[in-house]
């Protein structure tokens, strides 16, 4: 869930290339692909969005 | 992978028009206006204006629960949109503060923005019960629908809506009690999220406007130097350049793509006349600070004379940057007297009156297009350097639209930082270990006095005393004492300004009381802090929901802190291990906060989340430093910003214990640091007294 | 202290003109610190007087709430040809003038 | 009461009869009627140090009926005396613009005094726009 939102663009972008790589990524999968900065500090709720997308099967953008 | 910068590029050249179109035809009289807050659209649309910033705090949600609760209206069919500036001017400041700054949007709005939805909802009613000639209090409003209760009849709010714009607003209206409420105090989601995630969503940076040419400046390294001179012809004929603009205190190259202007700059020959401050280093300054910070004084003497064992420290904290991740920016068009602004601001009334001051027009002819903030943190509310700048070449660039944006470079070496502050702080403790004396000295510059101008009272600055000076512990004697001293180095708010230091040398070295005293930091703490306040409330409840009294597992070390910021109180629990090689593992990270009430607990949560990050970033890596009189760090290489694997787990406890508004951008930071640095202590037996912990070995796993 | 003066050269008589005047001075608070903290002490233009012809037409007496390089418009009748002359001193005791000729016909 | 209140007192009263601290040093308790002044200030002020200012007050500016003094007073500033200009017949108009300071926002109130003694005021409300992340100043 973003916050002032400037970083969401490349967040989604680097989730979406994660998840094709990885469908179902680990928190180290996670920790090593997400490193986008972001200065509002989502980066708990970027985590469980990008769990959320892998259960929910299609890596939907 | 496409980067993010092709994936805007494409999606901006594909829409140019869309949301940018040059003025906007005014929606405002569209669709008829209850008040200046709620208009109601014959279709059930209802419009909530919201007259701040957006910049991820969430206010433009809350703000809007606020009205719709009073309103009774159907939420889904609320849509916020921003009150217009130039309506503002002309409507003799309709829509009150437009600023967002100091986590005070909603406690200082929330009476007046309850009182709009509650006279709207009044004027529906009455328009109704006139249509059905039936006594309005027969009426009642709910979910956006009117019924009349003896005949059953029903009508929708946008029915009603053309009469009720009619009538004249109630004298009184009373607000409900808030523990009816139905759309306030609820985690509805963000307003903004979808046009966000879609990409739909528009911030200053993505301006775009038919014939625009852009801007890249160079103001002077040094701070407070001035230009002397710039040879332009071998830079105006490169190719792209259009114009060089020597100003007074910068130099703009404007070019057809803003790469070019950039490029252009870096081989422009300046030369600078600095005003004496080009051999200041940050040694010279804390050197400055300290001598003032040493002077020893009388009177305190005596009280610490019957104490028992007396404990004397000297707490450092450092110049920060805000670090947005939009830099700094500002489009602008000043054509046919008529002036019209994009930017990021968080206060678009003063982004309104520094343009019109600039270009030298009536505050009517201007008109500041609301845009999302990428990040504001305070470096967008007290100062608007970039729109000075922005309408200024605007202005020399005769009517053609002129976007302007800074380097990240320059966003760093020309922000207003977060002042630097050197306290000593002494204390006398009684037999039992108790406070009977307490001193401390703040040596710091005065944001105040040099940024806003205003001269502080008894030559104190609330701010740099904050914490310190209104500190809760029942201790008999305390004096608190400020030298201001003002480097050449420009200071301002930064998210949650004085608290952002402050409570991290009080509730240390509180800390290092309780050591001494020889009891529990916890335990400590309740004691001094008189039952009945704020603080004691949520320490209990913060050291309960981390199980402060269990063991930990070993290795683990705890720390705490509390401290009341922004009108509401926070507590930290912070629980770590620290590897021999000084690698710190932060376990969990407990967030109390009692603000009193609570308009959206998810956006709340949200921001103790962020300050958490924000403040572990500031207080493990944060250090602007100087040398030669200008800022030595350029960009995120040398300025460390928190990563997400470094994020740990963090858990917010909401205790608002009502009855009042505390503010939430910007109290959730100020517990952190003391926590954390109380649980290095518990861990290392090493007092950390300056940050950042860097500088003290310590890294973060 | 240096003043910028702004007067219709000529005028006819029983007109009243316009009469402007910008003087460089810092109008000290008394509030601000210089960089090595020392104080930097009040400092404004208290009086200022505007005579024509050795009449005096305005007077002011100004303090802090003045902005820096105090501006000043006002107004007076002309009456014959002759000159304005422009008096002030500051609290530091610095005294500043000017004058300017006026044609009346 | 503090002096910003006794201002607003007053300002919120038909602007006659009742005296004020702040206005007492220069009327000596006269009545001070609303009225003939009109105070020109900017709604809003980017910042406080230099603020436009006209004033201008209804008269004849003759020898028997002309402005004698104009007073501009401050609700906030530490001197609330901005400053005091004075005027006589041999001015023919009434009319005086300058810049002033500001300290925050704040009401700043033009006070007439006549040659007849009669006092006539207007005044004008500027938001400094300068907006500070802080609590205490409640600007």
């Amino acid at each position: 869930m973003p916050q002032c939102g400037y970083c969401q663009g490349g967040q989604i972008l680097a989730a979406v290339a994660l998840l094709r790589k990885k469908p179902n990524p680990t928190d180290k999968d996670i920790d090593e692909a997400m490193t986008n900065i972001c200065r509002c500090g989502t980066y708990a709720r970027i985590r469980t969005a990008i769990h959320a997308a892998a259960k929910s099967g299609k890596a939907r953008a | 992978m496409t980067t993010r910068r092709e994936f805007l590029k494409v999606s901006a050249a594909g829409g140019l028009a869309f949301g940018f179109h040059l003025p906007a035809a005014n929606a405002q009289n569209v669709a008829p206006e209850i008040n200046a807050w709620v208009v109601v659209r014959p279709d059930d649309t209802v419009i909530i204006r919201y007259a701040r910033s957006e910049m991820g705090q969430g206010s433009m949600t809350s703000a809007a629960q606020l009205v719709a609760e009073e309103l009774e209206c159907d939420w889904t069919q609320v849509r916020v949109e921003y009150a217009d500036t130039n309506a503002h001017v002309r409507r003799k400041r309709a829509w009150g503060d437009m600023a967002a700054v100091g986590s005070r949007t909603i406690r200082q709005s929330q009476d007046y923005l309850r009182k709009a939805g509650a006279g709207a909802r009044e004027m529906l009613l009455i328009a109704a019960a006139q249509g059905w000639n039936a006594p309005v209090a027969e009426c009642t409003a709910s979910n956006g629908v009117i019924t009349h209760g003896p005949s059953g009849r029903k009508t929708s709010f946008g029915k009603v809506a053309g009469e009720a714009a009619k009538l004249a607003p109630p004298k009184e209206v009373t607000l409900k009690d808030p523990k009816d409420w139905k759309i306030a105090g609820k985690p509805i989601r963000r307003v903004d999220i979808p046009d966000i995630v879609t990409g739909r969503i528009r911030y200053g940076i993505d301006a775009q406007l038919p014939g625009m040419v852009y801007a890249a400046i160079a103001q002077c390294p040094v701070f407070g130097g001035k230009l002397k001179s710039v040879e332009t012809v071998k830079t105006e004929r490169r190719r792209g350049v259009i114009k060089v603009l020597p100003m007074e205190d910068y130099v703009a190259v404007v070019a057809d793509n803003w790469w070019r202007a950039k490029e252009a700059l870096k081989e422009l020959p300046i030369e600078w006349s600095f005003s004496g401050n080009e051999s200041a280093s940050s040694e010279s300054i804390l050197q400055f600070l300290r001598v003032v910070v040493a002077r020893r004084d009388g009177e305190l003497e005596q009280g610490l004379a019957l104490a028992a064992k007396v404990l004397e420290a000297e707490y450092f904290t450092p110049y920060l940057a805000h670090a947005t991740l939009e830099p700094m920016g500002c489009t602008a068009v000043v054509k046919d007297g008529r002036v019209d602004v994009w930017t990021s601001t968080q206060n678009a009334e003063a982004s309104h009156a520094t343009a019109a001051a600039t270009a030298g027009v009536p505050l009517e002819n201007v008109y500041v297009h609301r845009v999302q903030l990428g990040g504001g943190f305070g470096r967008r509310g007290g100062s608007q350097d970039f729109v000075r700048q922005g309408v200024q070449i605007a202005k020399a660039m005769g009517s053609t639209p002129v976007k302007l944006l800074w380097t990240r470079e320059e966003d760093t070496q020309h922000d207003f930082y977060r002042p630097l502050s050197l306290v000593r702080i002494k204390a006398g403790l009684d037999a039992s270990g108790n406070p009977v004396a307490w001193y401390s000295r703040v040596s710091a510059p005065s944001i105040i006095s040099t940024l806003l101008k205003l001269p502080l009272k008894e030559g104190v600055d609330p701010q740099a005393v904050a914490s310190f000076a209104d500190q809760p512990y029942a201790i008999p004697n305390v004096r608190i004492e400020y030298a201001q001293r003002n480097p050449h180095v420009p200071v301002g708010f930064w998210r949650t300004v004085g608290h952002s230091q402050n409570p991290f040398m009080r509730e240390s070295f509180v800390d290092e009381l309780a050591k001494a005293a020889g009891k529990d930091p916890y335990e400590y703490r309740r004691g001094l802090l008189p039952a009945a306040t704020k603080e004691y409330g949520v320490l209990e409840a913060t050291a309960k929901a981390a199980r402060w009294a269990e063991p930990l597992p070993a290795g683990v070390h705890r720390g705490i802190a509390v401290t009341e910021a922004y009108g509401s109180y926070v507590a930290a629990v912070a629980e770590l291990a620290v590897s021999d090689k000084n690698v710190v593992d932060i376990k969990r990270l407990v967030l109390g906060i009692d603000s009193g009430h609570v308009v959206n607990p998810d956006n709340v949560v949200a921001q103790m989340q962020g300050s958490a990050v924000f403040m572990l970033s500031a207080m493990f890596w944060g250090d602007i430093t100087i040398k030669d009189g200008r800022v030595e760090q350029s960009n995120f290489h040398d300025y460390r910003m928190m990563r997400l694997r470094e994020m740990p787990k963090v858990e917010v406890v909401l205790a608002p214990s009502g009855g009042f508004w505390g503010g939430i951008g910007e109290p959730g930071q100020a517990a952190i640091a003391p926590a954390i640095c109380n649980a290095l202590f518990a861990a290392t037996g090493k007092r950390v007294r300056s940050l950042p912990l860097k500088s003290h070995g310590f890294e973060i796993a | 202290m240096a003043a910028r003066i702004q007067l219709p050269g000529r005028a006819r008589r029983g007109e009243v003109i316009r009469v402007g005047i910008l003087i460089q001075h810092p109008m000290e608070t008394g509030y601000r610190l210089e960089v090595d903290g020392r104080k930097v002490p009040k400092n404004v233009i208290r009086s200022f007087a505007c005579r024509y012809n050795g009449v005096e037409v305005f007077r002011a007496e100004m303090s802090p709430g003045i902005a820096a390089n105090p501006f000043l418009q006002f107004h007076a009748v002309a009456l014959d040809s002759g000159e304005l002359e422009f008096s002030w001193v500051d609290d530091a005791g610095q005294p500043g003038s000017a004058r300017e000729a006026i044609e009346v016909t | 009461m503090r002096r910003r209140s006794f201002l607003v007192v007053l300002l919120g009263l038909a602007f006659g009869a009742r005296a004020d601290p702040l206005l007492d040093p220069i009327t000596k308790g006269a009545p001070v009627r609303q009225g003939r002044v009109k105070l020109d200030m900017p709604l809003l002020a980017d910042n406080g140090n230099s603020v436009s200012m006209s004033v201008s007050v209804e008269s004849p500016m003759t020898e028997a009926d002309h402005v004698r003094a104009i007073h501009l007073i401050s609700e906030r500033n530490p001197e609330a005396r901005m400053a005091s200009f004075h005027l006589g017949p041999r001015a023919g108009a009434a009319e005086i613009t300058s810049r002033v300071r500001l300290a925050g926002s704040q009401r700043v109130v033009a006070l007439a005094e006549m040659s007849d003694g009669s006092f006539w005021m207007g005044s004008a409300s500027v938001v400094v726009t300068l907006s500070a992340c802080v609590d205490e100043l409640g600007s």
